[in-house]
């Protein structure tokens, strides 16, 4: 049977296998290797969860340690990135991404338009996102809709570990910024890895699910949830097509159109705030290129239009789930 | 020993601290069992920093904190039955449980946050100086902010600006040696945090943040000068968490011992103690009162939070303006 | 006949009027009075294309220049809104929020849920936002998208003069976040602004234009190139019926969805870059709520996926023109 | 006077500065005629910053410039041909007519980029450095920045980690007085930019900008010990712009007489003419055919720009990753 291990694990694996591969890569980041300076273990940490763990001495000076400085050290791996490096920089939660935005956005995404092609600038950002830690309103949110906005910057949400490590391999060979979203509650999830070194191309949805009913698009963690609502809907006779667009940029348009083409039906599902979300911008699309096979409203699941709280009681409620993903899709099932 | 700090101020100053050491401890044990979510990062050590500072505020002064925020909360005044109950995530919490550690604020007795961004303070601070300023009514606005975080962009900017705009502004920098698992002596590129001052035109003290009345005296000094019109100061306190960077932290980037050998030889209450006790102007006895006083308060703001009420489903959309 | 002035002028006289009525409104940017320290004129600039020129003599001590560091001032904004003020501070090109947005995001728009109610943020965060003066790819975006998509932000996207001043009121005196966005080609702009001072509410969308065949909805500047298609359209015997938001956040969902259910037509105009745009959250808004009426697919009208170029003949064709929306609308016009 | 500096040195150094200069008046004059579209920053006064900063740097080595970014794009080694018919907008242009002014950069020749974003090179800087350091090839980067620039957050973030990771990065502040209409004076918190090196760590020092072997020493000096992994280093420059901020800028908030007297006084190539020939080592009439081939070449490059064709409406959609 193949080998099974975490998001996390398949995360770690794919930095080590290109740092093993290509001298160039390099990763850099507030503790991940986790003790400069200290009088103790000099990678004590790892990443603040653990995620870069052991890099530290297989790859002797090409693991940094970095002060505080989201704006000087993701910018130091976009330089890094024009002089030859592939630098994986971690932005320890998205909800960070204030005070470095500019780096990512006006620097590296538009470095090569601007200079008329004259540059290339590989860098990938890896950063931890979404809700379900009681971590509250700074350290839950899941921004990825941010960054697919930006012309020049791929973003990657991998939902499972084998699209992990398919995924950060593919980020760190992609000569373009890469935006690499890893939620943290699915750091423990658990799947099958193949040992060796391989791609997931960016812009190829995976199609989790096939179904001939209603066509839901799902985006990461909450790509679960629809299996779960999907499995629920199966008893009642209802066939979920269920799309998991891996990266929403680039945005594997096809898959979705031709399921939607399908079906007639479409719910999308996105565990981030709903105004200009990823959950509109598929409705958009779909409204646009695949109106004549609709055959009901498009339902948005997401969360409120509020930060997100603290206490369990209130995060249990914010967060998009099953019961919720069951509930639209019997909507738009049963709307004439 | 300053003049205001008479025998009321002393038996103050010492329950402020073990109010907080308490309540660190308390949570510390708590979050052993699992029983309370989220992040929690533990002040237990630092009491005399914020304490020390806060003395010299009133509650239309502001302070503005960081993720290690509970024993700025408790020295400027917030009720720590409401904070215990917001760290369980309770509707009676000091933020009706939406806030939770990291977030912990009550303007109404001049806290404006922990915060859960490094070097978020700065900036806000410098706000609430400037509004001071211009209504010129003599109140001040302090940040306290980590060794890590003073190698933020915000917290410069913040310095140089308070110094522009000539804020009664007051930055604490709080060096515990670590940010996360990283050195202060890595990270922060000259030797002393207190030597970037004059980068913003300010004076720039060293104080050891062990000891309450060196902090008394030079935050006392700063908080002076700005109300004066004086502008703002940068003190350096140089002082030790006693836990992890938060709970479940496994501290193996330390020295062994390092944490017990200054409890032993430098902790703030034990110091405090043997220096008022020693002229027989406090007893002992005064103090373990305190003590017990403080441990049954803090007792029962557990025994509080673990019974009262989480929020309703209806709080998830109030307080924010909602529309979509 | 009404007095007509600039929209530059509007917003002047809203910022005059404001602090004139309520000491504690403040302003403040990078030379919003111009020139602090300098050995000539102390207010030589009044903002960098002048719409904040006069103030600083009229309202002494109330005016104040800035460093270049918008995190430290755009925070001490958001820090003296908690402490009483109410302060207007200008980002002067949008362009730049990447280097001061945690202060906006996390702090100002969060403080009053985290906090559980015990804050009010009325901070004005002024800025300049568009294409058109041949100012390249990192002063000339957008980005509305991004700020309405945080909960606990309000934003403001005035058309014309008469909304400007209207809308910058309300903004002022909003207890709210509010981050008003001001087209650097509409500062020229004329149009009638009656004198006292009034407000223009939030929320409440205008019709611009009434008509039963297709309904437009464009922001910002994007209105009036609407209106010139749909003038050109009457001609064909097309009639639109045209829609300003003034405010994406809130958003008059009921102007919108009604015109829908008249109209079953919709054409989304904005010039922004297309993913996870406005113009995606209206279709996906459309596209759920008013499905039944919708007669053909949901065209947007915006900016190609790319950084904004910098010459004139790339930029032209990179901004969405009345051409373009003519073109739309006459495909869903004509869908069958 | 360096032992790098032999007449052949002199010579190129002159035809440097001469041609930033010549490019310089030449954009404003057209401009003025209305032909040149954006904003436009021009660079004239400050040549001997960038001349005596880059004459050390080859090739391999990286600047990051700013908004005023000609100059250092000419002293790098830019084509100022394809300048000229970037800032025209033309296909023919350094980056095919879609950065413009403010985004001139060609990485071929280690120049990363004017800058629309004040303060956004440091960080940058510091990764070309890291990369640098990593490969041990004694090549180094070079931060041009200004007085503004010196109080944004980027700029000391990048000014600390340069010293933290030791790397090969040179901070170079052009302080001319101004940031748009603000002056230093009011915007710096400290006396001089320089004296903020102690605050991250490196050696500051200040240079009379509009002397350019004080400039080339100092440069030289900074540049060496960097490539020797001695780490970074805080130049300041002290200079004047010229022109306005932008060109359209009236510069009410100038004193009177102020720019005519520093042309008069100070000005780089007059200073640099009158030493080079005192001694007679260069001969006046060496250097105004310097001046006459520069000046054809820029007329050239005026009249090639013109005549150019702009970009094909197909170069709307390519140089970047599309997808929608
Ligand atoms: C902008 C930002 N970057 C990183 C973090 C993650 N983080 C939280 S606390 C911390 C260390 C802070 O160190 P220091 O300022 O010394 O404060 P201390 O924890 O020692 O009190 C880090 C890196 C954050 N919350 N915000
Ligand atoms: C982040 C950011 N803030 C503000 C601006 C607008 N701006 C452009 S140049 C400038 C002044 C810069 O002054 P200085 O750094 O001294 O450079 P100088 O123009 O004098 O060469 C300002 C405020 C900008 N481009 N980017
Ligand atoms: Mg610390
Ligand atoms: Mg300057």
């Amino acid at each position: 049977m193949a080998r099974k291990i975490t998001y996390q694990q398949a995360i770690n694996e794919a930095l080590d296998q290109e740092m093993a591969r290509d001298q160039t890569v390099i990763v850099m980041g507030e503790d991940n290797a986790g003790g400069a300076g200290s009088p103790g273990e000099d990678d004590a940490w790892g990443g603040v969860l653990g995620v870069t763990k052991g890099l530290f001495h297989k790859h002797p000076g090409r693991v940094l340690d970095t002060p505080i400085s989201e704006s000087g050290f993701i910018g130091a791996a976009v330089g890094a990135a024009c002089n030859g490096m592939r630098p994986v920089a971690e932005l320890m939660f998205v909800d960070f991404m204030g005070v470095c935005f500019d780096q990512i956005f006006n620097q590296a995404a538009k470095f090569k338009y601007m200079f008329g092609g004259k540059a290339e600038t590989p860098v990938v950002i890896r950063t931890m996102y979404g809700a379900g830690f009681r971590a509250a309103a700074q350290h839950s949110q899941c921004l990825y809709n941010i960054f697919t906005h930006i012309p020049g910057l791929k973003v990657v949400v991998p939902s499972n570990p084998y699209d992990a490590k398919g995924l950060l391999i593919q980020s760190i060979r992609d000569n373009d910024p890469v935006i690499f979203m890893e939620h943290k509650v699915l750091y423990t999830m658990e799947g099958e890895v193949p040992e060796e070194v391989y791609t997931v191309p960016f812009g190829e949805a995976a199609v989790v699910r096939e179904g001939d009913d209603v066509t839901i698009v799902a985006i990461g963690r909450m790509v679960s949830f629809a299996q779960e609502a999907a499995a629920s809907l199966q008893k009642k006779g209802i066939h979920c097509e269920i799309i998991d667009p891996r990266t929403t940029s680039p945005l594997d348009e096809d898959t979705i159109l031709e399921s939607v083409e399908n079906t007639g039906r479409l719910v999308v599902v996105d565990e981030s705030n709903p105004r200009c979300s990823m959950a509109s911008d598929i409705a958009g699309l779909v409204a646009q290129k695949a109106f004549g096979a609709l055959k009901a409203p498009i339902e948005q699941v997401t969360a409120p239009h509020v930060p997100v709280p603290f206490t369990d009681a209130l995060e249990d409620l914010y967060i998009p789930n099953a019961a919720a993903i069951e509930a639209a899709v019997t909507r738009v099932k049963e709307y004439r | 020993m300053s003049e205001t700090l008479n025998r009321e101020s002393l038996l103050e100053a010492y329950r402020t601290m073990r109010t907080i050491r308490e309540f660190e401890e308390r949570v510390h044990n708590d979050f052993a069992t699992g029983e309370i979510p989220g992040f929690v990062h533990l002040y237990a050590g630092e009491e005399a920093s914020a304490t020390g500072v806060c003395m010299h505020l009133t509650g239309d002064d502001y302070i503005a904190s960081t993720h290690r925020g509970h024993g700025h909360c408790i020295a400027k005044g917030v009720d720590p039955v409401g904070m215990m109950a917001e760290i369980w995530g309770k509707a009676t919490g000091t933020c009706k449980g939406k806030g939770g550690s990291m977030h912990i604020a009550d303007l109404e007795v001049g806290m404006l946050g922990a915060n859960g961004i490094v070097g978020g303070g700065g900036p806000l601070i410098c706000g609430t100086a400037l509004a001071s300023k211009i209504r010129g009514d003599r109140t001040v606005g302090v940040c306290f902010f980590g060794d890590g975080a003073s190698n933020q962009g915000t917290i410069f900017e913040a310095m140089n600006l308070a110094t522009v705009w000539n804020l009664p502004a007051i930055f604490v920098a709080e060096n515990n040696g670590y940010a996360e698992a990283t050195s202060s002596t890595f990270s922060v590129a000259c030797d002393n945090i207190a030597d970037r001052a004059s980068a913003f035109g300010m004076p720039g003290v060293i104080v050891d943040g062990f000891d309450f009345f060196a902090v008394h005296e030079a935050a006392g000094e700063a908080i002076r000068r700005a109300r004066d019109g004086g502008g703002p100061t940068l003190i350096e306190m140089k002082l030790s968490r006693y836990y992890g960077h938060f709970e479940g932290d496994q501290q193996t980037y330390r020295a062994p011992g390092e944490v017990q050998k200054l409890r032993e030889t430098k902790d703030c209450l034990l110091q405090f103690r043997k220096r008022v006790t020693a002229n027989g102007e406090i007893t002992g006895e005064q103090l373990d009162a305190i003590d017990a006083e403080v441990k049954a308060m803090i007792d029962g703001s557990v025994v509080k939070a673990k019974a009262d009420p989480k929020p309703a489903a209806a709080d998830l959309m109030t307080d924010v303006y909602v529309s979509y």
